[in-house]
């Protein structure tokens, strides 16, 4: 896994998150020659603390929508053909409304996204208790997703990153990269922390240290942390049968169409409801979010605030007396218009970007790895991603 | 069993006695006393199973750390016996894996 | 909530810390999980050593209670049955009676003591096999027989005077068994547990424990010069209890939540918040003393206490610099017995700052 | 079963469980636990993290130092979730 440092690849991945561990798995499996780097240990970002949520719910028609649903794909072909175990199911997910406005809110909702060919569907009080008896008597409604689901993210990212290894990729953690060569308008090589490598395609794959990558080349990018905090539950019995969010969090945060989220303010404190319990039996409950710089702290307030929530809508936590045995929070990585930045950048050759992906980077990983390993190899993607270039920013 | 004489701490004098209920069988305890403590006067150290392997475990750290000895109490799986004060009549039974949702 | 000083620990550092800084003037907490304060003294009821200035041949359920009356007299408040289960800058985060709740401190000493060490064999998972310190607290504390016939793995003084207590307690110790060649614990602690005919067993290790639900044979071996069993030197012994005492680690979980830094430094238990002559640690305003600045003896922890509780006194204000300093030498007096591994600890923690450019004159006010 | 000897108590994992994630490129006690969940447990590490280290050393030659220690996180005990939500009935 260590050991020298190659002197020369043809695509140097720059960030060992699902993104760039499924990058690097496509590449190779391609045949391509590839580098993954990681400047601390795989998995120790974003991805590897996070819900694991697989969601096309949210996802406005067009190439967002179409690229979730392909991903999922893809975790089935990973998990069931290729039979890694990264815990992938499409249990479903329950986006519940409290109020009888939120429900008549998702009615346009669920028309447009399934018009653009998900298949949600929005059921009623008693069909939600009768799938979820657990859920509180008090809810109005849902909208269901019988296929979303979830996914272990951190299974997630080692399973591809130990298949891309198996390919033929390499991979050096603890490897940071510190200025990239480029001549000509042409990426030439990457210098790291551990020496330099030449290659031709670099891809920035960092999560929330992307903008620090593409300063090397002189590219500003509007990638902003949001800390996300969130609580873990001892393991408990099978208590959930799908994942549940409340209709008022995913207005808030998430890039619905519901709300309009340029005007979500940077100041702004959101709370939400997400709870999904784990195969293991652990229930991981989402969230406090905040724009806090990279301040990964927890914090006092976010347990009532998480756990009010929580118990609203699952009465049994309390019955049961749950104990939260952990918290955590990490960067969802924000984009002014939410949508992941994707794809060439204009004037240097060979620079990709894949980072952006908000709060969806888990679902989202093995499709964006597809699509950025087909534009490197045959020059086009099945799903058009030029709406997620950099240059939309001006 | 109690060590009821002791050459440096000397005698205790069990004043106040509850009951409580373990695995269906009515035992006593003392006032005040963790859980642990119970039931290890009263000859049993196997407190659950795990859920992988089906272990039997017990009483390891004995200060709320390690959370091996954890039992259901009062239909509440994973809770800390060593930590867990007894109380008159609690019920309290052996847990299998994470326990079970009534 | 709101205090000067919040004390996470009532054990002999807490309960100094609170003495010193609250005669002081300092409005101090003490917050301890558990019901009854002392922390490890309860356990002790062994004869201390070292200096008279430090209750040495007092027992260590004697020191507790006289350092319990010592602090409600000085006012300190003692708030039992509540846990820190976090600290988030200056607001301690506790649960007590069903509910949770800040506790804002100008000053935090972490005084949480440390954890048993474990040693992994087949069969350690079963009920009967403990931590020395746990039977420690099932017997002496509780009250309770842990098992009739004990095997002590390790036989550092910890597995000594356990073995002893047991044995006051009414068991039998089968043996200490101990891998290295020589005993690890005191000679004094040694020689009370071979008078009463216990084997102290050198060169052995425990090679696994059998039983159905519940300890009944250890295997223990002779070992070679690379630690691994010779075979055919293997014998067992029918035990229906087998204690671990392979040493304590700091239980520094608040200290790591606070950011303090951390030094690895095996004598001292493994990873030790850093700390400078005050105890306080890399993070201002926060200090930190005993098991948890390193496992030693409660005699140190008493020591580190009353100076972190000093320290923190002139912190706020309530000492100037030469009365904290006569203080504080006065509580030094009597240290030649630790002031070996503590004069190690701070030889490494000065060449640590060393290399960092500016920050060893922030952190020794010398 | 647990032949080969458990390490993490609570989420009963074997030595094995720990040798195969640190062939697998493991250099850290966080490392070992993102891979196989050791410390994810009911007690999160506070037993078997020493070991891991230890392990680390044995396998990789990695210095307890630099196999360092997973991120403390709150809380320090388990917390019963209606002590936290108090104020929802």
């Amino acid at each position: 896994m260590m050991g020298k440092m190659a002197k020369e690849t043809e695509v140097v991945v720059v960030g060992g998150g699902i993104i760039g561990s499924a990058t690097a798995y496509y590449l190779a499996r391609a045949g391509k020659d590839v580098v993954l780097m990681e400047k601390n240990e795989l998995a120790s970002g974003s991805s590897g603390a996070n819900a694991g949520l697989t969601s096309t719910t949210w996802c406005p028609p067009g190439p967002l929508l179409q690229m979730s649903m392909a991903s999922l794909k893809e975790y089935d072909y990973f998990s069931q053909e290729l039979a890694w175990d990264i815990e992938f199911e499409r249990c479903g997910r329950f986006t519940v409304c409290e109020t009888e406005q939120q429900f008549e809110e998702m009615k346009p909702f669920v028309e447009v996204r399934n018009k653009g060919g998900n298949s949600l569907r929005l059921i009623d009080r008693n069909e939600l208790l009768e799938l979820e008896p657990n859920l509180s008597p008090s809810l109005f409604g849902a909208v269901f997703a019988p296929n979303d689901g979830h996914v272990n993210p951190l299974y997630a990212v080692y399973a591809f990153a130990d298949a891309a290894r198996e390919l033929g990729a390499k991979i050096y953690e603890y490897t940071e990269p510190v200025a990239i060569n480029a001549e000509h308008g042409c990426v030439k090589a990457i210098a790291t922390n551990k020496g330099e490598i030449k290659t031709k395609y670099i891809i920035n794959a960092c999560g929330i240290g992307a903008p620090v990558v593409s300063e090397m080349v002189g590219l500003k990018i509007p990638i902003i942390p949001n800390r996300e905090q969130m609580l873990v539950s001892e393991e408990m019995p099978p208590i959930l049968n799908r994942v549940i969010i409340n209709a008022g969090y995913m207005k808030d945060v998430q890039p619905t169409g519901l709300g309009d989220s340029a005007a979500r303010k940077k100041s702004t404190q959101t709370v939400g409801t997400v709870c999904n319990q784990t195969k293991k039996g652990n229930l991981l409950l989402v969230g406090v979010n905040d724009f806090v710089g990279e301040d990964e702290r927890t914090t006092f307030e976010s347990f009532p605030a998480i756990s009010e929530g929580i118990l609203r809508v699952l009465p049994i936590l309390r019955t049961y007396d749950v104990q939260i045995i952990r918290s955590f929070a990490k960067f969802y990585i924000y984009t002014p218009d939410q949508k992941p930045i994707l794809g060439k950048v204009d004037g240097l050759e060979g620079f990709i970007m894949a980072s952006g992906v908000n709060d969806y980077g888990i679902c989202f990983g093995p499709i964006i790895g597809k699509l950025l390993s087909d534009l490197i190899c045959i020059g086009e993607t099945t799903i058009p991603i030029d709406e997620f270039n950099l240059s939309r920013f001006g | 069993m109690r060590i009821i004489d002791h050459p440096i701490l000397g005698r205790i004098e069990p004043e106040r006695t509850i009951r409580i209920e373990v695995d269906g069988k009515m035992i006593e305890a003392l006032e005040g006393e963790p859980i642990a403590a119970a039931l290890v006067a009263n000859s049993m150290r196997l407190f659950r199973f795990t859920k992988k392997y089906n272990e039997p475990r017990g009483i390891f750290c004995a200060i709320g750390r390690c959370t091996d000895c954890v039992m259901v109490v009062n239909g509440i799986p994973n809770t800390r016996t060593c930590v867990t004060q007894v109380e008159e009549g609690m019920k309290i039974e052996t847990q299998y894996g994470s326990g079970s949702i009534r | 909530m709101e205090y000067e000083l919040a004390i996470v620990g009532a054990g002999p550092a807490g309960l100094s810390a609170s003495i010193e800084a609250a005669k002081a003037g300092v409005k101090v907490a003490v917050i301890d999980e558990n019901a009854k304060p002392g922390g490890q003294l309860f356990k002790q009821i062994h004869k201390f050593f070292g200096s008279k200035e430090h209750r040495a041949g007092v027992r260590g359920i004697d020191i507790g209670a006289q350092l319990l009356n010592e602090a409600k007299d000085s006012g300190v408040d003692i708030l039992l049955n509540t846990t820190v289960w976090g600290i988030f800058d200056n607001v301690l985060a506790v649960h007590s009676s069903n509910k949770i709740q800040r506790l804002e401190a100008q000053r935090i000493l972490i005084a949480t003591g440390a954890s048993e060490n474990t040693l992994a064999f087949p069969g350690w998972t079963l009920p009967g096999v403990l931590g020395a310190g746990a039977a420690q607290t099932m017997v002496n504390l509780h009250r309770v027989a842990i098992g009739d016939r004990v095997l002590m793995v390790g036989s550092g003084n910890v597995g000594l005077i356990v073995s002893y207590q047991l044995m006051q307690a009414g068991a039998e110790v089968v043996a200490v068994v101990e891998f290295l060649p020589q005993i690890g614990g005191y000679w004094v602690h040694a020689s009370k547990i071979t008078r009463l005919g216990i084997p102290i067993l050198t060169s052995h290790t425990i090679k696994e424990v059998t039983g159905d639900g519940k300890v009944e044979v250890a295997t223990v071996g002779k070992v070679d010069s690379n630690y691994q069993i010779v075979s055919g030197t293997e014998r067992n012994f029918d035990v229906d209890a087998v204690c671990i005492a392979v040493g304590l680690s700091p239980a520094a979980e608040l200290a790591w939540m606070c950011g303090c830094e951390f030094m690895y430094i095996p004598e001292l238990g493994g990873h030790v918040p850093v700390y400078n002559e005050d105890m306080e640690t890399t993070v201002p305003g926060v200090y930190v003393a005993g098991d948890v600045a390193g496992v030693e003896e409660a005699a140190t922890a008493m020591i580190d206490g009353a100076i972190a509780g000093l320290a923190a006194a002139e912190s706020l204000g309530y000492l100037d610099h030469n009365e904290y300093e006569d203080l504080k030498r006065g509580k030094r007096v009597s240290r030649e017995v630790f002031e070996l591994s503590r004069f190690r600890f701070r030889r490494m923690a000065k060449e640590r700052f060393a290399n960092k450019e500016g920050r060893l004159k922030q952190w020794s006010k010398t | 079963m647990s032949e080969e000897g458990i390490i993490c108590r609570c989420e009963e994992l074997t030595r094995e469980d720990i040798v195969t994630a640190i062939r697998k490129g493991a250099r850290t006690v966080s490392a070992v636990k993102r891979r196989t969940g050791a410390g994810m447990g009911l007690c999160q590490g506070k037993t078997c993290q020493r070991l891991i280290s230890q392990i680390l050393g044995e396998e990789a030659g990695v210095r307890p130092q630099e196999a360092g220690m997973s991120r403390c996180r709150h809380p320090v005990r388990p917390l019963p979730i209606s002590d936290i939500g108090g104020t929802v009935k």
